[in-house]
């Protein structure tokens, strides 16, 4: 093995020796990288001596002399990794700086090797002087590397930093003398063994200073301007480095060495610290258009998140490193990626980057890369916040928790936004913005196959088990090799493995588990027959699809809290992908990834608050939680799960994100992944029952919000003009009345909500699918501009029909089923009042349904539609799927529903319902389908055959043939009865319908993002200001933590 | 209950009578409402001349297939709904096809003729209509709620939705009916009542005298006569079903068409009295009066 | 002696501060610093410092032998060498980039060069 | 004014750090751990007399690299800094400089091979007396400076500057490593025999060290310098 030592000695020997290449720069560039790579070859040795081998730490020595007379080096697993970290991020910046570097010659190459030797130093040493002159020594190099961009502002971002760091080695010096003086040594694990009195008074605030001033090299809120300024301006392959190596590694090495003396009374602070810069930065970072700025906050954020970690070191006993490493390394990676990424593009603002678009594998990166920010499984973040939120809970720390998953949500807010940019904005076509060239982009796509290795190791490591092992979740990454194909043989594929899949997996089902397998594979499948529709290669549409099933059919698998959040994880990711492609989805797909994320947060608080520390925790401990947290969980992943199902008040993401969506892919939101909050309410409920906090019993909360869902989702359909819109708000009603019959806690309720997960798969699937295939066949979703469809297209027609029939509940089909199961389950339950918002949603409902068919179908043909050809045939094809399956739904409900209520019975004694034959008794009463579906169709069909009979020679009349005020309607147009359909309810009911919950969300927004534009007014752009800035963040620190 | 073939004719014959009933009494009642305004009237058998001349005619015209479903799906409703419901109480004869489903079933099937008549009048593409079906929509959606919160206040009050079960619960004398053991709930079910027969004042919705509007305006002819047909039956299907819950059922059919036809003037009174409401107008009275009024008997029973 | 070259030590470092903190002039904030630099290194030196001893230097006057009773600690005069030669490197940079700033605007007002805010 | 009494105010917020440094502050009366070791080992381990000296170049000698490296990066940094401008420009200059003077010409000639023969001395004993490589290659740049004051148009090498920074760099980092080989580590300066304690060739490496060093600062010096005064010419 070799000295590591030498990894200095390479990296200033290379530096040394460009002095006599002189006007060689082909050879000067080649030394640097061969340097740069034998470095990192000796620091990846020693990474796999302590890693595989099982080493165990070495001590390097200096002079022959033992410390604390003479400098030594210290040699572990988290040196060597974070060392690999380091040169290895020089090396990709170097290659990725070729042109730049060749350009300025053999001085920059030295300078860059410098400073990567140096951040290697801070790294090893042990000393604290010398700690000191390698961070004079990356000062200097960063003061020098600012130069390598053309850009004139860097040249006061770099005095700026002068300036700072003048400021930080005065206090360093300072600290590190006294210290020296109470100590009587300069060696940190000599500090470190003096007894904790030793470092009291003096010793105590020489530490201090020492702390504050390595600690303003990680760059904490807000003491940061400098820094800011230098990641805005600073060459990108640069601000990669600084962001990554110096902050994101050395530094916070450097502060994690150093709190070896301090102990556990300095770890506050610095938790404190960490989680103002990781909150303030998010916030502030939500008003940047600048993009490296942007990412700038972003790093500011996640090294106080680090800083955070280390904080709370004292908890976190053996998982500190596998804690901190996956923090760690995931914002280097990602971050170095994005900073390497916006290297590519010209131009600065946010929006510019719309420009990726059409290179998927540049998209692929920077997905890759936001998801590893923000701690999206499966990559080690992911584990590693897990683990921490976690163990923070255990230790009830509370506060700290809430605060990092705010400040998550809000880092997830901006980034996804950008995301979003990318996939949706218009590109620019005049001007060219993105360059790629070959080693640029390799070193970006090397940087996110590394971030899939990182999200692979942290997998093996981890103590729940691999994700990257879940089948579903790789046959949904395997369709991402398999982009290039046809859209119609990955339609095949997929809709093949999830059948097959299916058929392999659900022997072990439960019953429960089966329906919702059931419509998760097997009804996703036929959802996706319509996907056979789209031609072309339809690129990244499978592999997000096929992640949301993924996690989907993870979720209902299952066993504990962990993998039920990972899946829960996917889905929301995978879901979002999917909305985000339709044409104007943007907003709406923001919305639902920031309200999932939130929801996701509190289910993941929720769970941490119930593991209490217990690891993994299976999903059945939630019935031994005790008393005083018990209801808390219950609230917090009740709220989690109905953020899903877009109970009021939470629902403003669902009527855009499931209106917006392409034509299969509404079908897929609406009537599947909606589904998956009711799974995770019934896994809450079944497990930890009725909760009751300060007295109020939470399920009966559960119930109000229940009906009001359904009675305000269902109005709000009624007024709506838009054919998709209507649909999506009448999801949020339906979902309001499954709601209500879980929160009925009673097994009628129970057996409705199930009853509803199919019915509402079905026809709310249906009527996505007939509306999807009417808009695109008539270019609008506005019913008001359609009409007199019927003649054109009677088969979307008979869809919507036999669809509004069951969505109303009217009997024979098998809406009644849900609706005479509801009855019987309210009248055992003694709540009354949320009751009755329940009843008048229903006839609402029927409102909005009616409308649907008619404006759409029925009245006047308009001129422009007289050619529309019936939907596509494969639109059409799962529709008709779906009347069939209604249909035998309707007849024999007892197929599927008599296994479940077998299963609900155990949680609820005797109250289940009789299945005899054909006849379905409760308590109450009794439903006999087979008998309605006879009684109504014989009735029926002898009345239709007698007038058919009658009238058999009936001319057809033009539906324009008419006459109305004695006078002949001359346009179409003005004849269709359709627009604002519903007057007189608007006239009498319209009050309801004042957006009080969007304005609520929208203020909260605005107030967020004036908040963050008026405090990020404080980075005046002074240099001076600077300085007095971190003035008072030392002063102020030390006035908060004055027990010295 | 099992189903027996010797319900078939049974139920014909039930609806036969029914049928009769229902033309005479309206009759009787356009009579009565002649009179009040110093008119003349029609015949008693005025309605049967309708009803046979339409029949008889054949109609030229159709505006396509829902334009034919439409007057389908609307005597479906009427005539199933009757059929789901027992008529005569204890009588085997006359309970229909009741074992096929409970009050829940009779509630929601009213909503199948209302739908298919709506489906039918847009089909016709005359705007008058779709603006008739609007109205009516938003009206009779107010106007059930009173009668669906009753409805749930008695079946809490008996703990069943057993139409049988209810009406031999108030066996036994009439302070066993529910209109004195449960006023409230017979209150609300009353008021939503006047909503769901088309008379004044919520009959803006048909406006059968001034303006040709309303869904019957396209329909003539077999269409109208089925049309004609159900607004005979489906009344009295309802009201049979607030006679059962409500006034004791009927044990035979003297009783039976004593109590319906009570029921009837009690609308009949109403419209004669008061003015005719706007739409938005009867939805806000319904909020305002009869729900709160059918909260109570929820909450009270 | 110890305490009255430490108190000037961090007299200097307060007024270094305060002048560079206050002047906008960019020449002098480096002035300004470099006066705060020779605080550090004064109070460096001072820690060090024995009453009544000598500089750690083995000649004729300390015998190798009495060294440990005679001499001053060699420590922090090692280090304010380095500390030294780094200030003044980092003074040297300030100054150069001081002249490229001039360079590119004109003047050495440290509050005109802020485009890079917020 | 507001900003002066910010700064004051936070200013008096470090004032209070610093009084409690102080005033928490006792003078030792003798010498520390790591001073004891210093002072009872130094003579027979390293063989230096000045012990700041092998504190310096051996003991810290990690600390003195980076030193060096400082000088290197800032000289480098300079001059690219000040390097491009002049490049574009051309090294003409279009003003009338000041005569330096007769006293200040003649006085150069004189002193400028005393001053580096003083530089030389400084270094070469650094292991004995009080000065070093730091010192010595100050006095070095100290006669350039002179040289530049004297002519300030007086074209250097840049090459050769560059030669012998790199050289004396190389050389150091050389002797580092062999300290790990031939001695306990890395910059042992025992690859050579210590010699007889006080004279000059003495120390182990120390000298070679530190003439390196003096070397190599001087050079770094000079190419500041040199790049500072090459600015007068744009």
């Amino acid at each position: 093995m070799v000295n590591a030592i030498f990894i200095l000695v390479i990296g200033l020997g290379a530096a040394f020796l460009l002095g006599f290449l002189r006007d060689k720069r082909k050879l000067a560039y080649v030394v640097t990288l061969a340097a740069l790579v034998s470095m990192a070859w000796i620091a990846a040795r020693w990474l796999l001596f302590f890693a595989v081998d099982g080493g165990a730490r070495t001590e390097i020595f200096t002079a022959g002399t033992l410390p604390p007379f003479a400098i030594n080096l210290h040699l572990g697993i988290a040196e060597a990794a974070l060392m690999l970290l380091v040169i290895l991020c020089g090396l990709f910046s170097a290659i990725y700086m070729q042109n730049t570097l060749m350009r300025l010659g053999r001085r920059m190459m030295s300078v860059l090797l410098v400073f990567v030797m140096s951040l290697c130093g801070i790294i090893l040493t042990r000393d604290v002087f010398n700690l000191f002159v390698f961070f004079e020594l990356a000062v200097i190099a960063t003061a020098g590397l600012i130069l390598l961009c053309e850009d004139k502002r860097t040249f006061a971002a770099g005095f700026k930093y002068l300036i700072i760091s003048q400021i930080v080695s005065i206090l360093l010096l300072v600290g590190i003398i006294f210290a020296y003086h109470a100590s009587g040594s300069l060696n940190i694990d000599d500090m470190a063994a003096m007894s904790s009195g030793t470092l009291k008074g003096v010793g105590s605030l020489a530490f201090f200073l020492m702390l504050m001033a390595i600690m303003t090299e990680a760059k904490p809120f807000p003491a940061n301007g400098w820094a800011l300024d230098i990641y805005e301006s600073a060459h990108p392959a640069f601000s990669a480095l600084f962001s990554a190596a110096m902050a994101g590694a050395a530094a916070v090495y450097a502060i994690d060495k150093l709190l070896l003396i301090g102990a556990s009374q300095w770890l506050p602070v610095v938790t404190a610290i960490g989680l103002l810069s990781f909150v303030a930065a998010n916030l502030l970072a939500l008003v940047q258009t600048n993009d490296r700025r942007t990412l700038g906050y972003s790093s500011v954020g996640q090294v106080g998140l680090i800083l955070v970690v280390i904080g709370q070191r004292d908890i976190l006993g053996e998982h500190y490193l596998y804690i901190v490493g996956g923090i760690l390394l995931s914002h280097a990676v990602a971050k170095a990626g994005l900073y390497w990424l916006s290297g590519l593009l010209s131009q600065r603002k946010l929006t510019d980057w719309s420009a990726l678009r059409g290179h998927p594998l540049l998209i692929f990166a920077f997905v890759s890369f936001v998801a590893m920010l923000t701690g999206l499984p499966p990559f080690p973040s992911f584990y590693a916040k897990w683990d921490l939120v976690m163990l923070l809970a255990a230790e009830n720390r509370l506060w700290i928790l809430a605060l990092i998953l705010i400040a998550t949500l809000l880092e997830a807010g901006y980034l996804f936004r950008w995301f979003g940019y990318i996939i949706k904005r218009e590109k620019e076509t005049d001007k060219q913005i993105l360059s790629l060239a070959s080693h640029k982009l390799a070193v970006v796509l090397s940087t996110a196959v590394i971030s899939w290795g990182l999200a692979y190791l942290w997998g093996e490591l981890s103590a729940h088990g691999n994700l990257l092992y879940a089948l579903p979740l790789l046959f949904a990454l395997s369709f991402l090799l398999l982009d290039q194909l046809p859209a119609r043989i990955k339609n095949s594929l997929s809709i093949a493995g999830m059948v097959a899949y299916f058929m392999v997996s659900y022997p072990t089902y439960d019953p429960l588990q089966l329906i919702f397998g059931a419509i998760f594979l097997l009804g996703s499948s036929v959802i996706l027959l319509a996907s056979y529709h789209v031609s072309g290669r339809r690129v990244g549409f499978y592999p997000s699809a096929l992640l949301m099933f993924a996690g989907l059919t993870l979720l209902i698998v299952a066993k504990d809290a962990f993998h039920f959040f990972a899946a829960w994880e996917f889905l929301t990711i995978g879901s979002y992908f999917l909305i985000l492609r339709g044409k104007h989805s943007e907003p709406h797909a923001l919305s639902y990834v920031i309200f999932s994320l939130g929801g996701a947060f509190l289910i993941l608080a929720g769970f941490a608050l119930a593991a209490q520390g217990i690891s993994p925790f299976p999903l059945e401990s939630l019935a031994q939680v005790a008393k005083p947290i018990a209801p808390w969980v219950f609230l917090l992943l009740a709220i989690g799960f109905m953020t899903k199902t877009a109970v009021i008040g939470l629902h403003i993401w669902l009527p855009g994100a499931h209106a917006e969506a392409e034509t299969d892919v509404s079908p897929m939101v609406s009537g599947i992944l909606l589904k998956a909050g009711l799974f995770g309410l019934m896994v809450l409920l079944m497990n930890m029952g009725k909760q009751s906090l300060y007295g109020v019993e939470l399920t009966y909360v559960m119930l109000w919000m229940g009906a009001l869902s359904a009675f305000l989702g269902n109005l709000m359909a009624v007024f709506q003009e838009d054919a998709k819109r209507l649909l999506a708000y009448s999801s949020i009603g339906q979902m309001g009345y499954a709601l209500f019959g879980l929160a009925l806690m009673n097994q009628l309720g129970w057996l409705m909500a199930l009853m509803f997960v199919i019915n509402h798969y079905i026809y709310k699937s249906m009527l996505f699918l007939s509306i999807g295939g009417i808009a695109k066949r008539t270019g609008t979703r506005d019913m008001y501009k359609m009409g007199g469809l019927i003649a054109l297209m009677p088969l979307s027609f008979i869809a919507v029909l036999i669809g509004i029939i069951a969505v109303s509940g009217v009997p024979p089909l098998s809406g009644f089923g849900g609706r005479w199961i509801f009855y019987n389950a309210i009248l055992e339950s003694e709540y009354r009042l949320p009751m009755m918002l329940i009843f008048i949603s229903g006839p609402i409902a029927f409102l909005y349904l009616f409308r649907l068919i008619h404006t759409i179908f029925l009245g006047q043909l308009k001129d422009e539609h007289r050619q529309i050809k019936e939907a596509p045939f494969w639109i059409l094809l799962p529709q008709m799927i779906y009347v069939v399956a209604l249909m035998i739904f309707a007849v024999v409900p007892g197929l599927a529903m008599r296994h479940v209520d077998a299963y609900l019975s155990p949680f609820f004694e005797g109250q289940g319902l009789n299945w005899e034959g054909f006849t379905i008794t409760s308590h109450y009463g009794y439903w006999s389908p087979v008998s309605i579906m006879i009684v109504v169709a014989v009735i029926f069909a002898t009345l239709f055959a007698w007038l058919l009979f009658v009238n058999r020679k009936a001319q057809k009349v033009k539906q324009f043939n008419i006459v109305y005020s004695a006078e002949r309607p001359f346009r179409p147009e003005t004849t269709h009865f359709a627009w604002n359909f519903f007057a007189p309810y608007r006239k009498a009911l319209g009050f309801l319908m004042q957006p009080y919950v969007t304005r609520f969300w929208e203020t909260m927004m605005d107030l967020l993002h004036s908040i963050a534009d008026l405090s990020r007014r404080f980075y005046t752009g002074n240099g001076q200001t600077y300085g007095i800035q971190l003035l008072a963040f030392v002063v102020i620190v030390y006035l908060f933590k004055m027990e010295f | 209950m099992q189903f027996e073939w010797i319900q078939i004719p049974y139920a014909l014959l039930t609806l036969f009578i029914v049928l009769n009933f229902g033309l005479i009494m309206n009759a009787f009642v356009a009579k009565i409402g002649a009179r009040v305004g110093r008119r003349h009237g029609i015949p008693i058998y005025q309605n049967y001349l309708d009803l046979i001349k339409n029949y008889g005619l054949r109609s030229s015209i159709t505006h396509g297939m829902m334009f034919y479903l439409g007057p389908v799906f609307r005597l479906t409703g009427g005539v199933g709904l009757i059929m789901f419901v027992p008529t005569i109480y204890g009588s085997l004869m006359f309970s229909n096809f009741s074992f096929s489903g409970d009050l829940i079933l009779a509630l929601y099937f009213i909503f199948f003729g209302t739908l298919g008549m709506a489906l039918g009048a847009g089909e016709s593409g005359h705007p008058h209509a779709a603006i008739g079906i609007s109205r009516g929509l938003s009206q009779v959606t107010m106007a059930e709620l009173p009668l669906a919160l009753a409805i749930f206040s008695i079946a809490l009050q008996y703990q069943t939705l057993s139409v049988t079960e209810i009406v031999a619960a108030q066996q036994g004398g009439i302070q066993n009916w529910t209109l004195f053991t449960n006023p409230l709930a017979v209150a609300a079910a009353m008021l939503s009542f006047l909503g769901s027969v088309m008379r004044p004042p919520f009959d803006v919705v048909l406006a059968p005298q001034e303006i040709p509007i309303g869904p019957p305006t396209e329909y003539h002819s077999s269409y109208l006569a089925l049309m004609q047909t159900n607004r005979v039956i489906y009344p009295i299907a309802k009201m049979v079903i607030f006679m059962n819950l409500f006034y004791g059922g009927a044990d035979n059919w003297l009783v039976f068409f004593l109590k319906i036809f009570l029921i009837y003037m009690f609308a009949v009174f109403v419209g004669v009295v008061f003015p005719r409401f706007r739409v938005e107008q009867s939805i806000r009275w319904f909020l305002i009066w009869a729900v709160p009024i059918g909260v109570l008997a929820v909450v009270l029973v | 002696m110890v305490y009255v070259a430490m108190v000037t030590g961090f007299i200097l470092i307060l007024m270094g501060l305060y002048g560079a903190l206050t002047n906008s002039n960019i020449l002098r904030m480096i002035v300004a610093f470099s006066v705060a630099n020779t605080g550090v290194n004064i109070v460096l030196v001072a820690v060090g410092y024995i009453d009544g001893r000598t500089a750690p230097i083995l000649d004729a006057a300390v015998p190798v032998a009495e060294a440990a009773v005679r001499i001053i600690d060699p420590v922090p005069q090692a280090l304010v060498l380095t500390a030294i030669v780094i200030g003044l490197g980092v003074t040297t940079l300030m100054l150069a980039y001081a002249y490229k700033l001039y360079e590119i605007k004109g003047t050495l007002d440290i509050a005109q060069f802020s485009e890079l805010k917020w | 004014m507001i900003k002066r009494f910010i700064v004051l105010l936070f200013l008096l917020g470090l004032g209070l750090v610093f009084a409690g440094l102080l005033s928490g502050y006792s003078a030792d009366n003798e010498l520390n751990l790591t001073g004891r070791y210093y002072a009872e080992h130094t003579a027979q381990d390293i063989g230096a007399a000045n012990i700041v000296t092998a504190i310096i170049v051996t003991y810290r000698g990690l600390d003195t690299l980076g030193e060096v490296t400082v000088l290197f990066l800032t000289a480098t940094i300079v001059a690219v800094l000040l390097g491009r401008g002049v490049a574009q420009k051309g090294k003409s200059l279009q003003r009338d400089l000041p005569k330096s003077g007769e006293l200040l010409t003649t006085g150069s000639f004189l002193l400028v091979p005393l001053i580096l023969l003083l530089g030389a001395y400084v270094f070469i004993n650094g292991h004995l007396t009080p000065g070093g490589g730091f010192q010595g290659g100050a006095i070095v740049a100290s006669a350039i400076l002179l040289m530049l004051l004297t002519d300030p148009l007086r074209h250097f090498s840049h090459r050769l500057i560059s030669i012998i920074e790199s050289i004396s760099g190389l050389f150091f980092l050389g002797i580092g490593v062999l300290g790990i080989f031939l001695a306990g580590g890395f910059l042992d300066n025992r690859i050579f025999p210590i010699g007889e304690f006080g004279s000059l060739f003495s120390a182990g490496a120390i000298p070679v060290i530190y003439s390196l060093i003096g070397l190599k600062v001087g050079a770094e010096f000079s190419s500041m310098l040199v790049n500072f005064s090459e600015t007068e010419g744009s």
